[in-house]
């Protein structure tokens, strides 16, 4: 597919990431410039037709001059700016960051039904993770599966919020949220009651697409059996968007 | 697409000449052990097949389930740890491991992460037990508690009691993980496994 | 095409909905509102529960979930009713560097209840604050909304103790 | 209205009861009402009645309280049942005196406070009481015309009150926070005035950014330059904020600030929607503050009367609408970001910047935040000009700073000094030291967000630059003073948990990363923990530091850090064997 033509009134700015020299649309993000240069770069909220969470921290970039560092999804590139995707510093950063996740709750990953399929585990193995150096929390958290076609597992979601955007900005069902904060956080539909029992909830299946691991799933699927497809998404927000 | 599928093994494809094929004064000795695990990664290890045999040119096991001998020698090159950390046992045996080996591998998703094993950690162990021993049983419903090592409160990952020098995750680790992890020590090098394995592969 | 919302009619002829209605209306049934509606609800039932939710939601056109995420973000609102008293106890830094930690321990003993938490017989919730802004009457406590300044646990239990 | 129309109002209110010779003015500020100010104003009013009428020919005082100071009989005196109002005035041995209500005089460990001062004359020039009791009140009315009551006597030439100087605080303590005419009369909504009739916003931004004033929030960013950038921003609509969160366990400047001059707060935030052109403001404060936002509401709504908030301010083309809006119970949401999610009626988490609110804020528009402490400093800089503001403080600190003096030293409460005061005065001279004889062992400045300062950087002088330097913040102004029996391992871990469960749980780095910093740091305080866990503490606060969302993340480890640098060894002490 060609990229669509840039508007009148978007400048195209050059740039460069890891030391190559790129052009882009002056109102693209870092992430998307990477994505289109197949320059890989860690993500876990981040996901192409919704809008931006910023939240999971994995896709942190240095920029030339610049103290701190910035979410390549939520930073617009800019005329001459120089982007560095692949530190040692982001490195040991990304991997910190992948072991806070798995120790934070039960993932898992041999009896999982997402197993060879996730995200978080993908995201372990290319950050070089092979060990969790914090201890795991060890919680406690529930799991519903009181839906007829679609199952919920606290212990393995990471908060990214996906299954939100999903079904607020491209279902319009707003059936899930997030309820507490902190580490009490958690995925809710309606008054978080029994996903089964929601008075919203379309059963459209969107948040199980786009959930990154195995905290959203079919019914009826075991270990390693849940291949996620979200190539939905991109059409219906264009398509969203157009009007 | 197939990125999420495990990187194909890169290992060497024969493993390095030694000095004097035949002088086993420079074996790598191995000693092996599976804690709380499901002896699933020694399975792993046997997959291995007739690279077995190349392999043996170059290692000695002195100490496994896999052969006979009964107790852990005072110096071993390599160790080998598979499954988790859950009772008395398991601790002594890893921190022996610990004493007596100069690398020692953390082998499978259970000494790696707790994996299944620590699935019953969010519960207090009189819970744990208490279901396993008196509310599933119809038959003199018992705890046992002679013969048999107590239960730590939790289960942790080796790494959490001792020292670990290199980290083989997977449930289990594929049998070219394991060579390829093997391979480099016998080459000298250090492995970095997410090449090859990885948590649940 | 225009979709006309409905609100929703007052849960029931309780005095205290109009009040709720009233601070809804005062903002023109925006949902910005929802943080001012929710105070208005607890200001007037003490705590925010389904049926409640429920009628902010439908008034304001948000979702469920919305209104509880926002419910449970923020610490002041309850889900729950409070116990007939409330001791707040300031875990403050000046009122922790001055013993707040030990308040919180004598009345968590006594009365078998954590903080958050309301005595079986619905005589006690124990709650901490961030700080009170009484620094200067450190450790102090708020019971039943009157400030305590400079209290000892013997002082905080006597006084817990006469409370009906 | 212009300048001259105003002063002669401010003259009216001065003189409105000329036969009024003093006051008896009571701390009605929270710290005091709380060890029993209100019934002290009570017995004072009681003792008032009480003394024999004057003599024939004198004039009979209101006891009833006039029912006027504002024309406003339905907003004095409904305090919170607290009863600030119902002033009375009594003449005893040829003086006049009134009891008055007013905000904090600081000294909040004496409370309450009582001074006895000439009517309109500063807090140094009172005859101040502390500790007061409803019994003392016949006592402290009959020193009006005699010598101080010596057991009750409160020196205002000690270092606590020599030692500051008041340009924030100048009217605290002194007016009637209730009272617009009171605020009016000493000069109050002038500079808002001046800066309507007489000043383009253009000049507004110059003495501002010429003042080199600095956000007192924490952060201090560059005020001036913050204006001007919402200034140049296109759009029709602009939002001013006044961010009124104040959380940091330990501070209670705002929280004085808008309980005893809400007024001047207003003014400030007139000022600045004034100068970068806006025309709705909102308060965002605290919930757990009710007399603050009980005394913001009545002022509000009388400034609004008077013609100072709302449409045509003063008889020019400005409109100015402010509302307040109450937080409840988030630390998270003092963030900028968070606080205007807030508004909107959200969870408090906030948003990666850029774009900053300056750009992009409230509901999308340009937005101005500061907070109290800053909007407080605009009317005396358009007063007095930007080059005076200037004068006072170091190179790049100017002007004063407001602290909340508290844990364990002598004088607890709220102090004002010019930046660059030396930490060692601030806390042996005005804080009177650490009582119990004692050693001091640290201060803690910044709140969670800042650190502890050891013995040996006591001659530091105060200001932002400084205190960056020993690792810790200005922050809004909290400073707790421990002594030599403090835990610094338990104080880092106190402030971990704070940050812990304030967490809005957005960010994956500070969500679970302060669960894991708090975690080792009850490991450490436990005993359990060897030399691998302190490596694995210390590389953690890296990466918080440097990959959270927002400040509470990227701040979260400072007091951990901060006590590693200047107490490391009571963390070796407390580790076990390797």
């Amino acid at each position: 597919m060609p990229p669509p033509p840039t508007p009148a009134n978007v400048r195209v700015v050059t740039l460069t990431i890891d030391g190559q020299d790129l052009s882009a649309r002056a109102d693209e993000t870092i992430i998307e410039v990477c994505r289109e240069n197949q320059i890989p770069i860690p993500s876990l909220c981040y996901l192409d037709g919704l809008s931006i969470w910023g939240a999971c921290r994995l896709c942190l970039v240095e920029i030339a001059g610049q103290g701190r560092l910035f979410a390549a999804c939520a930073t617009q590139v800019a005329e001459g700016m120089q982007v560095l995707t692949n530190t040692e510093r982001l490195r040991r950063y990304r991997r910190t960051i992948v072991e806070l996740l798995f120790a934070e709750r039960s993932h898992i990953c041999s009896v999982c039904v997402s197993n060879g399929h996730c995200e978080l585990q993908h995201l372990a193995q290319t950050c070089g993770v092979d060990h969790v150096r914090v201890p795991y929390r060890q919680a406690r958290y529930q799991m519903d599966s009181s839906h007829e076609l679609f199952r919920l597992d606290h212990n393995r979601c990471i908060l990214c919020t996906r299954c939100v955007r999903v079904c607020d900005e491209i279902e319009g069902a707003h059936t899930w949220d997030l309820m507490g904060r902190g580490s009490d956080c958690l995925v809710i539909t309606d008054l978080a009651q029994p996903w089964g029992d929601s008075e919203t909830c379309t059963g459209c299946g969107k948040c199980v697409q786009v959930c990154p691991t195995g905290a959203l799933v079919k019914q009826g699927t075991s270990a390693g059996e849940m291949v996620k497809d979200q190539h939905f998404l991109p059409i219906l927000a264009r398509r969203r968007q157009a009007r | 697409m197939n990125r999420l599928s495990v990187a194909t093994v890169v290992a060497p494809a024969s493993l390095p000449p030694m000095a004097g094929e035949t002088g086993s004064m420079n074996k790598l000795s191995v000693a092996t052990a599976w804690l709380d695990g499901c002896s699933g990664c020694h399975m792993s290890f046997l997959d291995l097949d007739e690279r077995l045999v190349d392999l043996v040119r170059y290692l000695d096991i002195l100490y496994s389930p896999l052969v006979d001998a009964k107790h852990l020698p005072e110096r071993v090159d390599v160790g080998i740890l598979e499954g988790s950390v859950s009772n008395a046992d398991d601790l002594r045996q890893a921190q022996a491991f610990r004493d007596r080996c100069r690398i020692l591998i953390s082998l499978g998703d259970c000494a790696v992460n707790g994996n299944v094993p620590s699935m019953r950690n969010p519960y207090p162990l009189a819970a744990v037990l208490d279901r396993a021993y008196r509310e599933n049983v119809t038959l003199q419903p018992q705890v046992p508690r002679v013969g048999v090592p107590a239960l730590l409160p939790r289960v942790r990952p080796l790494h959490e009691v001792v020292a670990v020098d290199v980290f083989v995750p997977g449930c289990p680790p594929p049998a070219d993980a394991i060579f390829y992890v093997l391979s480099e020590l016998i080459a000298g090098r250090t492995p970095d496994s997410t090449q090859v394995t990885r948590f649940g592969a | 095409m225009t979709l006309l919302q409905t609100r929703p009619p007052l849960p029931s002829d309780d005095k205290r909905w109009k009040l709720v209605n009233a601070t809804m209306r005062r903002n023109g049934y925006a949902g910005h509102a929802l943080i001012e509606t929710l105070h208005s609800v607890q200001d007037a039932f003490g705590f925010l529960d389904e049926t409640a939710m429920r009628f902010v939601a439908g008034s304001l056109d948000l979702s469920l979930s919305k209104v509880y995420g926002v419910a449970t973000f923020y610490h002041l609102f309850l889900l729950k009713p409070k116990g007939r008293h409330a001791c707040v106890v300031c875990t403050g830094t000046a009122c922790y560097i001055k013993g707040a930690r030990g308040l919180v321990e004598a009345i968590q003993e006594r009365y078998a209840v954590r903080p958050g938490e309301t005595t079986p017989d619905g005589r006690l919730s124990l709650l901490t604050a961030r700080c009170v802004g009484s620094c200067g009457l450190a450790p102090a406590v708020v019971l039943d909304g009157a400030m305590q300044g400079n209290q000892t646990a013997g002082q905080v239990l006597a006084k817990l103790e006469r409370l009906d | 209205m212009n300048l001259d129309d105003l002063a002669d109002k401010a003259e009216e209110y001065r003189n409105q009861d000329p036969d009024i010779t003093h006051e008896a003015r009571v701390c009605m500020a929270a710290s005091c009402q709380s060890s029993g100010a209100p019934e002290v104003m009570a017995a004072l009013h009681r003792a008032l009645t009480a003394i024999p009428p004057p003599a024939p020919g004198e004039r009979q005082g209101d006891v009833e309280g006039d029912a006027e100071r504002d024309g406003d009989s339905e907003g004095d005196g409904t305090m919170a049942g607290a009863g600030l109002a119902g002033p009375a005035d009594r003449v005893t041995r040829g003086h006049r005196c009134k009891v008055k209500g007013v905000g904090c005089m600081g000294l909040c460990s004496a409370g309450p406070l009582v001074a006895v001062a000439e009517k309109g004359a500063e807090l140094m020039a009172s005859t101040l009481y502390r500790e007061v009791r409803p019994e003392d009140a016949p006592a402290i009315l009959a020193s009006v015309a005699g010598p101080p009551v010596a057991r009750l006597h409160c020196p205002t030439d000690q270092p606590f009150f020599a030692r500051q100087q008041r340009i924030v605080l100048e009217n605290a303590g002194v007016i009637d926070p209730d009272s617009f005419k009171g605020y009016v009369a000493v000069g109050g909504y002038a500079p808002l005035v001046q800066a309507l009739t007489e000043m383009t916003p253009a000049e507004v931004l110059r003495e501002i950014t010429l003042s080199g004033l600095r956000g007192r929030g924490g952060g201090g960013y560059p005020t001036g330059l913050k204006w001007s950038t919402v200034a140049k921003m296109p759009g029709e609509r602009k939002f001013v904020i006044c961010n009124a969160d104040e959380g940091d366990p330990g501070a209670f400047m705002d929280r004085a600030v808008l309980e005893s001059d809400p007024h001047r707060v207003l003014e400030g935030m007139a000022i600045a929607a004034y100068a970068i052109g806006a025309a709705k403001g909102y308060v965002y404060v605290r919930a757990e503050y009710p007399l603050a936002v009980e005394r913001l509401t009545t002022a509000i709504r009388k400034a609004k009367r008077a013609g100072f908030l709302g449409g045509k301010i003063a008889e020019t083309p400005f409109s100015f609408e402010v509302e307040i809006r109450l937080g409840a119970g988030a630390f998270v949401c003092g963030e900028e970001t968070a606080l205007m999610a807030s508004i909107e009626g959200n969870r408090g988490q906030p948003r990666p910047r850029p774009p900053y609110p300056a750009e992009s804020g409230l509901w999308g528009c340009p937005t101005l935040i500061n907070n109290v402490e800053t909007f407080a400093n605009i009317a005396p800089i358009v007063r007095h000009g930007g080059a005076w503001f200037a004068g006072i403080g170091t190179e790049k600190s100017k002007g004063t700073k407001v602290f909340a003096l508290a844990g364990t030293i002598e004088n607890t409460g709220l102090i004002e000094v010019p930046m660059g005061t030396r930490l060692r005065d601030i806390i042996t001279a005005i804080g009177g030291g650490i009582p119990g004889g004692r050693a001091f062992k640290a201060v803690q400045t910044g709140g969670p967000s800042g650190g502890c300062i050891p013995a040996e950087h006591l001659d530091i002088p105060v200001d932002y630059d400084g205190l960056k330097t020993l690792g810790t913040i200005m922050g809004s102004g909290g400073m707790i003073v421990m002594d030599e029996t403090a835990d610094m391992v338990d104080v880092a871990r106190y402030f971990m948990e704070f940050c812990m469960s304030e967490s809005c749980g957005k960010c994956v780095p500070c969500r679970a990363g302060t669960q894991q910093l708090h975690a080792l740091l009850d490991k450490i305080a436990k005993g359990e923990a060897r030399h691998q866990d302190l490596a694995l503490l210390e590389e953690l606060c890296e990466v918080v530091q440097a990959t959270s969302l927002c400040g509470l993340g990227q701040t979260a480890p400072n007091p951990v850090l901060s006590t590693l640098r200047f107490f490391r060894d009571e963390y070796e002490a407390k580790l076990c064997a390797p």
